[in-house]
């Protein structure tokens, strides 16, 4: 029989308010096998855990169980506590009686007996225990990201300064991603390529970090430690070692229809072009759907006139396979599709803009040079009014907008205004908002000059309508403060718009079988404690894929997952999930159902010498991988025999849960 | 829990350690309340869960059981949930073809984002428990004593 | 002296029994006849000559509780289960079954007598029917028994629509008190004379069991023939489960949640985890439980009982086993008349 | 028929290549047939008529890994998508064993002719479609379509899917569809069906002959026998245990079930096991896609598989079957 302690905590008021802890330890005082049962404030604090440490000693204990939180917080920490008294961490079960009990319900009875009965559970649990020690798998000391705007780049600069090689797989034809758009940078007003472009470089030239431009994850398999990614570089048609990025080919290229994506498709560029001037690797690409070539198979004037002969109109698809580590997610985000939001005319007047094309017409090597002309008739507007919030913030309709607040939209506008009153003092700017969100440093600072300074004129209201009336556009809003209806007859409107994840992340969630929330954002495996992490190990988030956030957020977080891969990296084995599947070899059927529902290849079959009461011979036996084995159990459940069992979550064990809660 | 007590529902919830018990976590740190009755056991995922588990938390007293899962795509181990999917599906289809009332079983997708979810499944569930009434087909007397 | 009773009054004289006694009698539900409890709607099946499960459950039952411990925190306290205490009649056994309640006897209520089969003996009424129409599994006329004249302690004939009544026993004679006595016998000493004509024709009525007897124990033991005749064995329970003298039981404990609740039930030894016990090594292939089990019926209980065979001859074996291995194979295999 | 099969496999026992063949020997009473191995010798005492209806398949799985030899099986079409199956579970070695398919036409259930009142079965002889049989209280007849086994109403095909080489003739006996029984069942209302399979498995007497004959029920140890497992249990003591051991059996060979109607034919108590598994057959069709077991070896079962629009598990509370 075990000898069980039970340690029921308080957490300070958390479960103490409605559960009477008392009661809980003194009931489970009879429940078999246990021989201590006591109650503390905060069993995870140092002296809680060394009342633990006292009790295994004291008690002599095979096992405790500890009725608090939820183990997903603290089963580490206790596993740790019990390692540290000499007991088996696998001896140690969690009931969790605050948010799936005390947190819930109100009434201390109704608390209390539930408490009990989660205890009871566990303790029934705990008698079918048995110590396990964990298998350790090597370790590929390579990291891969996906994504190459400024979250990944950060990333693979830490880590390759911290001497492990990383690979950039960047979907479009240049790394630099979101931020190479911008012209500007709040609060500072940095020129957003000025500090862009070296990181490029260094990351380009950085012996460690190997650049995969024009490419996408095809596959990924394996675990934490040992992925096996398959990245399929699409064909540019171009040869990246011979292309010295000269441009005459972009020059010579007489197809002009294609839209010019960099520049959010306010203008033209040829079938083969080069994304940006600094862009990194600054090869051309072309553009397949554009080029006469494959479109007729006449043309072929790049190929003609390319001096390193570059162009090759039969490069294929490249498949690459190689070994990684840790994977980090870099993926970035894009505008939500203004088009929906037709009651501000931005289907009915090239005028209305969203921001990042407005961001683009104020940048120097925009469409327009860095002239603020409107893209109707290229005159310099002299009234621009900016919506905010356009399409965030909107709970009622969720396929036009999204529930969440986009974060950055205030900043960037307090900017654009900034910029436009700074170069041309005779255009106002009107900005209707619903709330200034302008937390950061130095942040309100900025938006308080913009008002001050550069007399933004910001209406706290939203726009009802924008009507296109001749060459002007008829704003219509209301002016909360004032409780007055306003009318503004302007040149120009930017919408400042939601921001969304990019396309390819569901997909890319689904093959990295990382969980994400209803937005297709990456859900973080802890909101606060590991906001870096995704839940499947090895996996880690770094930027706007997580969640919205602004350049400073990127760049930390971009750090921090750095330094959580750096952390994972540096060991040379990795201790594997110890609660993984076993055969019992003495009543395996050899039927192989088993390994076809295994989603990670960890069962493989042997002929082995058996002796047992029932048989004596040579027996197809199905064994586990524990390296490569994760636990999930699905094997467990299509073994008819029972024999597949799973450590840590074995058949008897979870009985004993269920007959102790339905007892 | 002698015959002549009220009766009160007794659900058991079998819940993936990677988004459903997340998700319950995400219910309890939201204070979102659902019925006690509810007990939950944490399982590595939803594909863990074998059909003695049900049958056994049906002989033991229990009126309802639920499996709580991630959403097809995002399991924690890429295919558990379709397995769980297709085995509960071939479970309930057997017990509702023995006349076993259809409410009593259910399978529920809730991820580690989704507490108000939880909360509200486990409320609807327990409401239609409660209406379904105490567990007589598949109960084993010998464990009402 | 005879009692009769028209066969359409049975019913009514149920009914009157029931109001004291739990009457068992052999009824039809869900497609087969098994002894059940009669009440006004059951399909009494008194012309089906075999129930599926012999009459031993009666005395017998494959589920019985023994004992409940039940734990206070370290007392534990004991309730025996209560043996039984009201009286029942089973109605409609056949010869074959009469005579496996005395096999059974010789073993349940020799000493230490068990107190659960020897109530139930004591409470329980016997009243047997002779057999109008014997099938070909039957060979009770191999052990003495008379179908026609079955023991029992009321012995009743099916004679066209006349059910006759014969009391052997005290309580035979209680049962048959208020019934009115029969004043003509012979369409009883008719219907006798036709039986004992069907069984001369009964295809393994006359068995020559020389051999089976403790004395050439080992002979039998050791013939090699047990293996080619176990081969179509599957190990399934169905000819002990069906057999009225299989008497070997296994003992198990429930734990429903709050008490522990041991009980006794039905056990075969054709089951491979039969007498498992702590060491693992009870018998490891099919031929060595097929040999056991035809071994006792045989050789092993006739040893011990007086040459008395620890078979009826009531032919449900012959019937019910998938693959139609069953003890006449073995008699004829193994016996003298190897070429009968 | 017989003559042919004794005759082949006298040519092929003839060069001790083979061990020996499993096929059906004569039982005490003229229409009782118990399957055997048979060596060169004992060819005389091998019968193969209407009478032959076991499925020999299962014992493939200890007879086959026993000699060195190839054993050689004869297996009616019904009995080859067992076999299949077995072998798809490396249970059987493919190569261990040589098929003979032999035809078949519908064999006859004993127990049905009992049943029709006919008593005392002494002698049955075939003649077409008539069936004479001699009994203690004289000749009786019947026709041979009414006393079918189970198995021969849903039967799959004359197709041999396994056989090495064929022997005889074979006739699809199917009468009509094999899945009205459990449409009716599912027709009923959900007390009804409660109140069916109460009186069918109260009847169950745990004897495990549907376990022990099953070819997909094939476990070294099954978890009704194995002490660790939690639901080992021997006799049902209670409602639920009875409704237990049909439930996991139904469950644990869903997807594997061949619908040989082996269960129904042995169970002594008569209960329609095999409406149980054709349920799940019928549902894994339906939802999954038709699939039958033992088709051919190397299949991978509905159950292992998933695709990513499977239905989800609610659509049972809407599908057939009353409320």
């Amino acid at each position: 029989m075990q000898k069980i302690g039970v340690f029921v905590c308080w957490c300070g008021s958390n479960i103490a308010a409605t559960v009477d802890v008392k009661a809980v330890a003194q009931a489970l005082k009879n429940e078999a096998g246990v021989v201590f049962s006591t109650d503390y404030q905060y069993m995870c604090s140092e002296n809680g855990q060394a009342m633990i440490r006292q009790a295994i000693k004291e008690h002599q204990l095979t096992g405790i169980v500890v009725c608090s939180c939820s183990p997903r917080m603290h089963e580490a920490t206790f596993r740790k506590t019990a390692v540290s008294a000499g007991l088996n961490p696998y001896m140690v079960e969690i009931a969790n009686i605050r948010e799936q009990c005390s947190w819930i319900h109100k009434d201390i009875a109704e608390g209390t007996e539930k408490a009990i009965v989660l205890a009871r559970a566990a303790v029934a649990k705990l008698h079918k225990n048995a110590p396990l020690t964990a298998g350790t798998s090597p370790v590929t000391k390579r990291a891969l990201v996906i994504g190459g705007g400024i979250a990944g780049i950060q990333t693979a600069l830490d880590v390759a300064d911290a001497g492990f090689e990383v690979d950039i797989v960047e979907k479009s034809p240049t790394i630099g991603g979101r931020m190479a758009q911008l012209d500007k940078t709040f609060p500072t007003l940095d020129c957003s390529a000025c500090i862009l472009t070296p990181k490029m470089v260094e990351a380009a030239q950085h012996e460690k970090i190997n650049i995969i431009s024009y490419a996408e994850l095809e596959s990924l398999s394996g675990f934490v430690g040992n992925f096996t990614a398959t990245i399929r570089k699409k064909a540019r048609f171009i040869d990246e070692d011979k292309c010295s990025g000269c441009g005459v080919c972009t020059e010579k290229c007489p197809s002009r229809k294609g839209l010019d994506e960099f520049n959010m498709k306010l203008n033209k560029r040829g079938a083969v072009y080069i994304p940006f001037a600094q862009a990194i690797p600054n090869v051309a690409v072309i553009d397949a759907e554009q080029c006469l070539h494959f479109r007729t198979g006449k043309c072929g004037l790049c190929q003609k006139n390319c001096s390193a002969g570059a162009i090759d109109f039969e490069q294929k698809d490249q498949l690459i396979e190689r070994k990684y580590g840790a994977i980090v997610v870099a993926t970035g985000f894009k505008p939500i599709d203004a088009s929906a939001f037709n009651e501000y005319a931005y289907n009915d007047s090239p005028d209305v803009v969203t921001s990042l094309e407005f961001e683009r017409i104020m940048n120097a090597a925009g469409p327009t040079k860095g002239q603020l002309i409107r893209p109707s008739d290229l005159k310099h507007p002299h009234e621009i009014v900016v919506i905010q919030c356009v399409g965030s913030r909107c709970t009622e309709d969720k396929e036009k907008g999204k529930p969440y607040c986009s974060k950055i939209c205030c900043m960037y506008t307090a900017k654009h205004a900034m910029l436009v009153r700074e170069k041309y003092p005779d255009v106002k700017v009107h900005v209707f908002y619903i709330d200034a969100r302008t937390p950061g440093k130095n942040f309100d600072e900025f938006y308080r000059r913009a008002v001050e300074q550069y007399d933004v004129d910001y209406i706290k209201g939203m726009v009802g309508k924008v009507a296109v009336e001749g060459d002007k556009l008829h704003v219509q809003g209301s002016d909360l403060l004032n409780g007055e209806q306003v009318h503004i007859n302007a040149d120009m409107v930017v919408l400042a718009t939601a921001i969304e994840p990019d396309p390819t992340a569901r997909s890319l969630g689904t093959m990295l079988t990382a969980s994400m929330d209803t937005n297709d954002f990456f859900t973080e495996a802890h909101p606060k404690l590991r906001p870096v992490e995704s839940p499947p190990a090895g996996i880690f988030l770094s930027g706007v894929a997580q969640g919205p956030k602004d350049i400073p957020e990127t760049v930390a977080q971009a750090g921090a997952a750095a330094a959580k891969v750096i952390g994972l990296l540096c060991k040379n084995e990795l201790t594997c999930n110890a609660c993984v599947a076993q055969t019992n070899e003495a009543i395996c059927n050899g039927c192989s159902q088993c390994e076809k529902v295994c989603p990670y290849g960890a069962i493989t079959y042997e002929d082995k010498e058996i002796r047992s009461p029932e048989f004596r011979g040579i027996r197809r036996i199905a064994t586990v991988n524990e390296a490569i084995c994760q636990g999930c159990g699905a094997c467990t459940v299509t073994c008819p025999s029972g024999a597949m069992d799973l450590k840590g979550f074995t058949n008897s064990q979870i009985m004993s849960e269920v007959d102790a809660i339905c007892r | 829990m002698s015959m002549n007590q009220e009766w009160t529902p007794k659900i058991v919830a079998f819940c993936c350690n990677w988004c459903s018990y997340a998700g319950a976590d995400l219910a309890g740190s939201g204070r979102m309340n659902y019925p006690a009755n509810v007990k939950i056991i944490r399982i590595p995922c939803s594909c863990r869960l074998n059909p003695m588990f049900v049958l056994r938390a049906f002989q033991r007293g229990a009126d309802g059981v639920i499996l709580c899962g991630c959403h097809p795509g995002d399991c924690h181990y890429s295919t558990g949930n379709y397995y769980a999917r297709r085995r509960m599906t071939v479970l309930f289809s057997l017990l509702d073809y023995m006349g076993i009332e259809r409410g009593r079983t259910r399978v529920e997708w809730v991820s580690a984002a989704e507490g108000a979810k939880f909360a509200a499944t486990m409320n609807d569930f327990v409401k239609t428990i409660t209406e379904l009434g105490e567990n007589k087909k598949l109960g084993d007397l010998r464990c009402k004593k | 002296m005879m009692k009769q009773l028209p066969l359409d009054r049975l019913p009514e004289l149920f009914r009157k029994i029931s109001e004291k006694k739990t009457v068992i009698a052999p009824i039809q539900s869900a497609g087969q006849v098994n002894f059940g409890v009669w009440t006004e709607d059951s399909i009494l099946r008194l012309d089906a000559l075999k129930t599926v499960k012999s009459a031993k459950g009666a005395f017998f039952p494959q589920v019985e509780d023994i004992v409940r411990f039940r734990m206070e925190g370290k007392k534990i306290d004991i309730h025996p289960a209560d043996v039984l205490t009201e009286e029942f009649v089973i109605f409609g056994v056949r010869g074959c079954d009469a005579r496996s309640f005395e096999l059974l006897d010789r073993v349940f209520l020799s000493d230490p007598v068990d107190p659960f089969y020897a109530a139930r003996r004591q409470h329980g009424t016997v009243v047997t029917l002779a057999c109008n129409e014997p099938e070909e599994t039957c060979f009770c006329t191999n052990f003495g028994i008379d179908a026609a004249d079955p023991a029992g302690d009321v012995t009743c004939w099916i004679a066209g629509d006349v059910i006759y009544f014969r009391a052997n026993t005290e309580k035979g004679i209680a049962f048959t008190a208020d019934l009115e006595s029969a004043e003509n016998e012979s369409p009883v000493e008719e219907l006798k004379k036709n039986i004992t004509e069907i069984l001369k024709k009964l295809p393994f009525g006359a068995l020559n069991l020389t051999g089976f007897d403790g004395d050439h124990l080992m002979e039998r033991f050791n013939d090699p023939r047990w293996s080619e005749l176990a081969r179509g064995c599957l190990g399934c329970g169905t000819c002990t489960f069906v057999c009225p003298t299989c008497q070997c039981y296994d003992v198990r404990d429930f734990d429903t949640g709050s008490d522990i609740q041991r009980y006794r039930c039905w056990d075969s030894c054709m089951f491979s985890d039969f007498t498992l016990m702590a060491h693992g090594t009870n018998r490891p292939t099919q031929t060595e439980r097929f040999r056991q089990r035809f071994m006792h019926k045989l050789v092993y209980f006739p040893s011990n009982n007086e040459g008395l065979y620890s078979c009826v001859g009531c032919g449900r074996c012959l019937e019910k086993c998938p693959q139609s291995i069953h003890i006449i194979n073995v008699i004829k295999a193994l016996g003298v008349n190897k070429d009968a | 028929m017989q003559e042919m099969i004794i005759n082949r496999l006298r040519e092929l026992l003839a060069d001790g290549e083979y061990a020996g063949v499993i096929g059906w020997a004569q039982g005490e009473t003229p229409f009782d047939r118990t399957p055997n191995l048979f060596n060169a010798e004992g060819l005389d005492q091998l019968r193969y008529d209407s009478f032959c209806g076991s499925n020999l398949s299962k014992y493939l799985v200890q007879q086959a890994s026993k000699t060195e030899k190839k054993i050689i099986a004869l297996l009616k079409p019904c009995d080859c998508y067992s076999f299949n199956q077995l072998c798809t579970e490396h249970r059987i070695d493919r190569n261990k064993v040589y098929v003979i398919g032999v035809g078949c036409k519908g064999k006859i259930d004993v127990e049905k002719i009992r049943k029709a009142g006919i008593k005392g079965i002494t002698g049955i002889t075939e003649d077409g479609d008539l069936l004479k049989i001699e009994t203690m209280y004289g000749e009786k007849e019947i026709s041979r379509k009414d006393v079918l086994l189970e198995k021969c109403l849903a039967c799959k095909g004359k197709e041999h899917k396994c056989a090495d080489e064929v022997l005889g003739e074979s006739e699809e006996t199917c009468s009509g569809d094999k899945y009205a029984a459990v449409r009716r069942l599912e027709a009923m209302t959900a007390e009804e069906r409660f109140e069916f399979w109460r009186g069918e498995l109260s009847k169950c007497i745990r004897c495990n002959a549907c376990r022990n004959v099953c070819p997909a029920c094939s476990c070294i140890k099954c978890v009704f026998d194995n002490p660790n497992s939690g639901v080992q249990n021997k006799a049902a003591a209670d409602d639920f245990e009875e409704s237990l051991f049909h439930i996991i059996r139904a469950y644990h060979v869903a997807g594997r079930c061949t619908d040989c109607g082996e269960c129904s034919r042995v169970c002594p108590q008569g209960i329609p096991l095999h409406l149980l598994n054709r349920r799940i057959i019928q549902d894994v069709n339906e939802l999954y896609g038709d699939y039958q077991a033992g088709e051919s070896i190397g299949q991978r079962h509905p159950l292992t598989d998933f695709t990513l629009e499977d239905e989800e598990p609610s659509v049972i509370d809407t599908r057939g079957g009353g409320k």
